[in-house]
């Protein structure tokens, strides 16, 4: 029965999502409840098939009961458990927020479809880190981008309508672009499963070296748009800071994640170290790696609205990752998919924290953001928190990613590099401490005489707090997921 | 490989590039169908019969149709 | 000259593959006009289409409908992940194309540039 | 309104299941059952699509003598504009007259009117450019055409036809 | 000036698939390394396995059925996006009015 | 629309090119075609209803209700049958395995679970496209 | 013997039918406004059309297929003459209006 699991957590998303259309607006608590539970079941399962997978090592689950080179097969491993695992973990979280922030903006009448496309995107997430099949990943990579654009678009502003016109468009090349590569690849393999290309493509390799060069070109560029990696950056900033805070922390948690995920499934299933090697993708790769860092974080300084800020941030910290996936070496592999958890906790932490200083004060410009630690003490402090994670201070788990990073940059004997994320890191400080001082050094405009805790609902501030303790949870004893991620990086063929 | 292959190419080709230089969206998408309905017959020609019939419904038919409902909600010309 | 002219000729379908696909992304790069946009990434869609359809092809093939014909059918994967294609990309045209009316209505104009212009007067005004 | 339509939607539903057979291809039990109860289907959702008897003639058998007739002689009648059509293009100084005409139609039930006027549009130098309840306004390549228009014999048919 | 850089780029980058894909395995049908076992297996076997004639209602609903589900869950999602965007926001008599349901 | 000669014929043609539809439907085992297709010209005969007739008619005969049923039952037609798999063969839509029957190749009712599939998709395909088309033509009324 | 009939009036009509087509095409080309232009094309694509698809349906020989070619062959009769008078019709309404801004003016 534990084989099933997966395609069951599939099914049960969707069918939740299907579900909701056909109860009456009026049950809205109803379908709230309803998809919390399906978010715990799933959530529930997936940790029991971490542990199966933990005890008993990976398998396979073939569709229809075809073999792989006919059909499609989903590959459960270390990698996909741990990521799906943390994933719903992190959405339900995000989930119970929007519950209370009734996701702002949004006229009341599009909540029941905003929870539809909310599961949907869920599922899409799953079936990309679960599938092994190329052109399975462009169909949920599709479902994926009309999911992450209309969760902008539902909010009915003109800046959205633009922000996610543009996403649309650069997502719909980024997808058309990664399809002409699986075209390419199919025309010299004829598979489209992973694992069979693979195994072909060493062979292939002397007779047509133009189709694979061209289509790890396409298929690098393609999920180097969606994942926003550092020169196809442009759409992220307006899409990630004009959509609802509950929607940023999932696109800029989650879902860029998720692309990165694909990424780094397409260089180490699909083609193997040493064919990139040969293509020089490393330094490629890390080039751009680290000119994303660094001038990320110098957009990030020039913004004045919070949000954007924070949307340029998560284009600096997208380096952080391709430039650990970029070593090539076990220990790279493992600071980038430590990096992926810690920034994921950590931007939810900020979109969250900064979505309820939204609600509550309707303010988004950074200047005014005088004494607000005051006003609301936890969501600043949860801030504060994220903030110096995002630096990488000590017993925070943004201290562990990079010194994990350094250690991989010194074990791959790049010693520049260290000297990148030292700076980017000072860069960092540059532009979130001046918030947190202002926030909690100076005094409001409207003076407060005693401290109390700030009246957000439950739901909002529940989530808030839990990923802060997360945060230092994480930091402090970092070994908590460390054996999962080794797990998930061996299983990736180191 | 045939001669029709080759003829259908080049009027795609053709196509795709006034597409490209119209101004007139309006002609832009009539065009764009007569485009989708040459697609569909050099996949006729390619021996796919099944593409070639979704593509004549929803590239040259249903795309368009939604094209042109959307001209006739914004503007027709381009600046 | 002549064996190059044969290569194209053999060539003539990836070839045009190739040249819409690259006529496509112009037309999405380089217009302003958000419908024409969304035309480009149709024809960019068609070409990688036609691309996979003239991988399956077989000179003298039957379309892969089991009958009692001699002879060899074409290659029926590329078909089959094209029709998923297809709906795919429609249904991207048509979520492109109801945030296009929306941007007509906001800011009376679909074109671009006019709307970047309308926005940096308003952040100017803030 | 209904009994008018219940001869109409008998009509359709027999065109429709010959429709289904011809491109079905094979007679057997399944295919003659699945055809009919999707013929049903589509009779029965475009029920409001049907024609009262207001609006179309009845389908009988001199109805069927009767259209073959007007068929032999609208098919008479394209092959000569076509020829001359080929004429006119063909001859170097196009010797054209364009004009329009308002000429009345005698006709009431609105599927006659419209193959009328589809008629109208296959003749020779003529093209139906508006059809209303009394009359019609035709576009005519050359003005002897639109004289030959009134008292045709395929207006004669149709109002042979208007009868039944 | 803009315009005719992105052209040449464009015509560069053509030249270069162009030249990429005229290294690649032309149209020789049978023979092309696309057409493998696996195809093989699809005409040979698919009616057998599945029993439809046309092999490639075979492939779309019984081989690779989950793309097929996936590719209606695309549709499901543009039109909830769509309506989304483009239904009227809010309908107050609608919704309050008591002989509603 | 009050073109009495484009209402007719359109009054004629729609119900062959819905009867189309059905046939492409549930001959996408044995031709070419099958629930995309079949589904599109279904939608495209509606769509040209509403295009003759006007929103508002149309909307009569293709209600929201009628089309937010059609659109989650064609997916739950279709998860439903792949369900079945997974009790019977062990797999997610399993079609031989589970035990549909496959009938006699080239006959109507052959494929096993092919044809249902192929009405989830078609019902799912032809309720998206009439759906799109009104709301994207609609007007913003109050 | 037959067949060399039979192969003579699917020629013969096949050849019609693109000499009818050539001279729609060219009639559009050359007629100086719209009705005029829809003159050309309705009769001549009716007649091109149901003449290829005579062709078509004698090469055929009887069957099912044929009856398939007469279906569309009909559809085409209906279609055609339709959308012409609807163009035609249209541009009516816009001749009508742009003489009354002319009057006005």
């Amino acid at each position: 029965m534990i084989e099933q699991l997966p395609i069951l957590n599939l099914l049960v998303l969707l069918s939740t999502a299907l579900v909701i259309p056909l109860f009456k607006k009026r049950t809205f608590n109803m379908t709230l409840w309803f998809g919390f539970f399906t978010l715990f079941f799933v959530f529930i399962s997936s940790i029991v098939l971490t542990y199966h997978v933990y005890v008993h090592g990976a398998f396979y689950y073939h569709l229809g009961g075809h073999a792989p080179f006919l059909g499609i097969e989903l590959l459960i491993d270390g990698f996909a458990t741990f990521f799906t695992t943390f994933v719903l973990g992190l959405l339900i979280l995000i989930y119970s927020y929007s519950a209370g922030d009734a996701t702002e903006g949004i006229s009341e009448k599009e909540y029941g479809r905003y929870y539809i496309l909310l599961f949907i995107l869920l599922f899409a997430m799953l079936g990309i880190i679960y599938t092994n099949d190329l052109f399975n990943i462009y169909v949920f990579m599709e479902i994926l981008s009309i999911t992450t654009c209309s969760i902008i678009s539902i909010k009915r502003k003109k800046e959205n309508y633009t922000s996610a016109f543009r996403y649309v468009m650069l997502n719909e090349v980024g997808s058309l672009s990664f399809l002409f590569g699986v075209a390419l690849i199919y025309m010299i393999t004829g598979f489209t499963n992973i694992g069979l290309v693979a195994d072909a493509l060493p062979d292939v390799w002397a007779l047509y070296p133009a189709n694979i060069i061209l289509a790890v070109g396409f298929m690098v560029i393609g999920i180097g748009i969606k994942a926003a990696i550092f020169p196809f950056h442009v759409w992220l900033p307006d899409a990630h800071a004009s959509a609802p805070s509950s929607s940023s922390a999932i696109l800029s948690g989650i879902v860029i994640k998720v692309y990165a995920l694909i990424f780094v499934k397409m260089l180490f299933r699909l083609y193997g170290v040493d064919l990139l090697t040969e293509l020089n993708i490393p330094i490629i790769l890390t080039v751009t790696a680290s000119v994303g860092m660094v001038l990320g974080s110098m957009f990030a300084m020039a913004q004045k609205d919070i949000k954007r800020m924070l949307g340029y941030s998560s284009v600096a910290q997208m380096g952080y990752i391709v430039l650990g996936i970029s070593l090539f070496s076990y220990l790279g592999l493992r600071a980038a998919f430590f990096h992926i958890t810690s920034h994921a906790l950590l931007k939810s932490a900020l979109f969250l924290s900064v979505g309820a200083i939204i609600y509550k004060q309707k303010e988004r410009r950074i200047n005014h953001y005088d004494g607000i630690g005051k006003l609301m003490p936890l969501s600043m402090g949860v801030f504060t928190i994220a903030a110096l994670g995002m630096i990488g201070i000590p017993i925070t788990s943004g201290f562990i990613s990079k010194y994990n990073l350094g250690l991989a940059a010194l074990d791959a004997n790049q010693t520049i590099l260290i000297g990148v994320l030292v700076f980017s890191g000072l860069l960092n400080a540059m532009y979130y401490l001046p918030i947190i001082i202002q926030a909690f050094l100076k005094e409001p405009k409207t003076p407060v005489y005693m401290i109390k805790l700030e009246k957000i609902p439950l739901t909002m501030m529940l989530p808030i707090a839990i990923l802060g303790l997360a945060i230092l949870t994480l930091g402090i004893y970092p070994n908590l997921v460390m054996n999962l991620i080794d797990l998930a990086v061996e299983s990736l063929g180191f | 490989m045939g001669i029709v292959n080759l003829i259908i190419v080049v009027l795609l080709i053709v196509c795709a590039l006034a597409i490209e230089k119209m101004k007139d969206l309006l002609g832009a998408v009539i065009v764009f169908s007569i485009y989708s309905l040459l697609m569909s017959v050099l996949w006729l020609v390619l021996k796919t019969p099944d593409v070639a019939l979704t593509e004549a419904a929803i590239g040259a038919g249903i795309t368009s149709i939604l094209f042109i409902a959307i001209i006739g909600r914004t503007e027709r010309f381009e600046k | 000259m002549i064996e190059f002219l044969q290569m194209l000729y053999d060539y003539v379908n990836y070839l045009g593959a190739v040249a819409l696909f690259i006529i496509g992304l112009h037309t999405v790069v380089t217009h302003s006009n958000l419908i024409k946009r969304i035309m480009g990434i149709n024809i960019m869609g068609t070409a990688v289409f036609y691309f996979f359809i003239a991988i399956g092809n077989v000179t003298g093939g039957l379309p892969p409908i089991l009958t009692d014909t001699p002879g060899e059918y074409i290659n029926p994967l590329p078909s089959v992940l094209i029709l998923t294609g297809i709906v795919v990309v429609v249904s991207i045209t048509v979520y492109s194309l109801s945030l296009v009316i929306r941007i007509y209505e906001t800011y009376g104009t679909i074109d671009q540039d006019e709307i970047a212009k309308i926005n940096e007067r308003e952040n100017a005004d803030d | 309104m209904q009994q008018g339509k219940k001869r109409s939607a008998v009509f359709l539903f027999i065109l429709l299941f010959a429709f289904w057979m011809i491109l079905a291809a094979d007679i057997d039990a399944l295919s003659i059952i699945v055809g009919l109860m999707a013929t049903l289907f589509v009779v029965l959702y475009g029920f409001d699509l049907i024609f009262s008897s207001q609006e179309a003639s009845r389908f009988t058998f001199g109805f069927l003598f009767k259209s073959l007739k007007l068929m032999v002689i609208l098919l008479k009648g394209i092959i000569i504009s076509n020829l001359q059509v080929a004429k006119i293009v063909l001859s170097p100084s196009l010797p054209i007259k364009p004009g329009f005409r308002t000429i009345k139609q005698p006709l009431k039930k609105d599927l006659n009117r419209t193959f009328y006027g589809n008629s109208i549009t296959l003749t020779p130098g003529t093209l139906t450019v508006k059809l209303t309840d009394k009359d019609i306004i035709v576009h005519g390549l050359e003005p002897e055409y639109l004289d030959a228009l009134n008292e045709s014999d395929i207006q004669k048919c149709f109002i042979d036809l208007e009868r039944l | 000036m803009r315009k005719w850089a992105l052209r040449i780029l464009f015509f560069m980058l053509f030249m270069l698939m162009s030249y990429s894909v005229l290294q690649m395995p032309g149209d020789i049908g049978l023979d092309s390394p696309a057409y493998n076992e696996a195809t093989h297996h699809y005409i040979e076997e698919s009616l057998g396995e599945t029993g439809a004639i046309n092999i490639i209602a075979s492939i779309l609903t019984d081989y690779r059925a989950f793309d097929t589900l996936g590719e209606t869950i695309v549709l499901f999602t543009s039109i909830i996006a769509v309506i989304s965007i483009l239904r009227p926001s809010a309908k107050p008599e609608e919704e309050e009015a008591p002989t509603d349901g | 629309m009050d073109d009495i000669i484009v209402k007719s014929i359109t009054r004629i043609i729609i119900p062959f090119v819905q009867l189309y539809g059905i046939f492409i439907i549930l001959h996408g085992h044995v031709s070419p075609g099958g629930g995309f297709s079949g589904g599109a010209l279904f939608g495209t005969s509606l769509i040209l209803y509403t295009l003759i007739f006007g929103v508002d008619k149309a909307q009569k005969k293709f209600s929201h209700r009628v089309s937010e049923i059609a659109e989650s039952g064609g997916i739950l037609i279709y998860l439903s049958i792949g369900v079945i798999g997974i009790f019977t063969a062990g797999y997610f839509l399993s079609n031989k395995a589970a035990g549909f029957p496959l009938g006699e190749a080239g006959s109507l009712l052959s494929g096993g679970m092919i044809p249902l599939l192929m009405i989830g998709v078609g019902i799912k395909v032809a309720s998206t496209m009439v759906t799109l088309f009104h709301t994207l033509i609609m007007e913003e009324r109050l | 013997m037959w067949e060399i009939i039979k192969n003579s009036i699917v020629i013969l009509s096949v050849l019609g039918g693109l000499f009818f087509f050539f001279v729609g095409t060219v009639g559009l080309i050359r007629m100086p406004d719209v009705f005029s232009r829809m003159h050309a094309t309705t009769k001549c694509d009716t007649l091109g059309a149901g003449l290829i698809f005579i062709g078509l349906m004698v090469w055929q020989g009887f069957s099912f297929l044929s009856l398939n070619i007469f279906i569309i062959l009909i559809f085409v009769w209906l279609t055609n003459p339709t959308a012409a008078h609807y163009i035609a019709s249209n541009e009516y309404d816009e001749m009508l209006a742009s003489q009354k801004e002319s009057e006005a003016s």
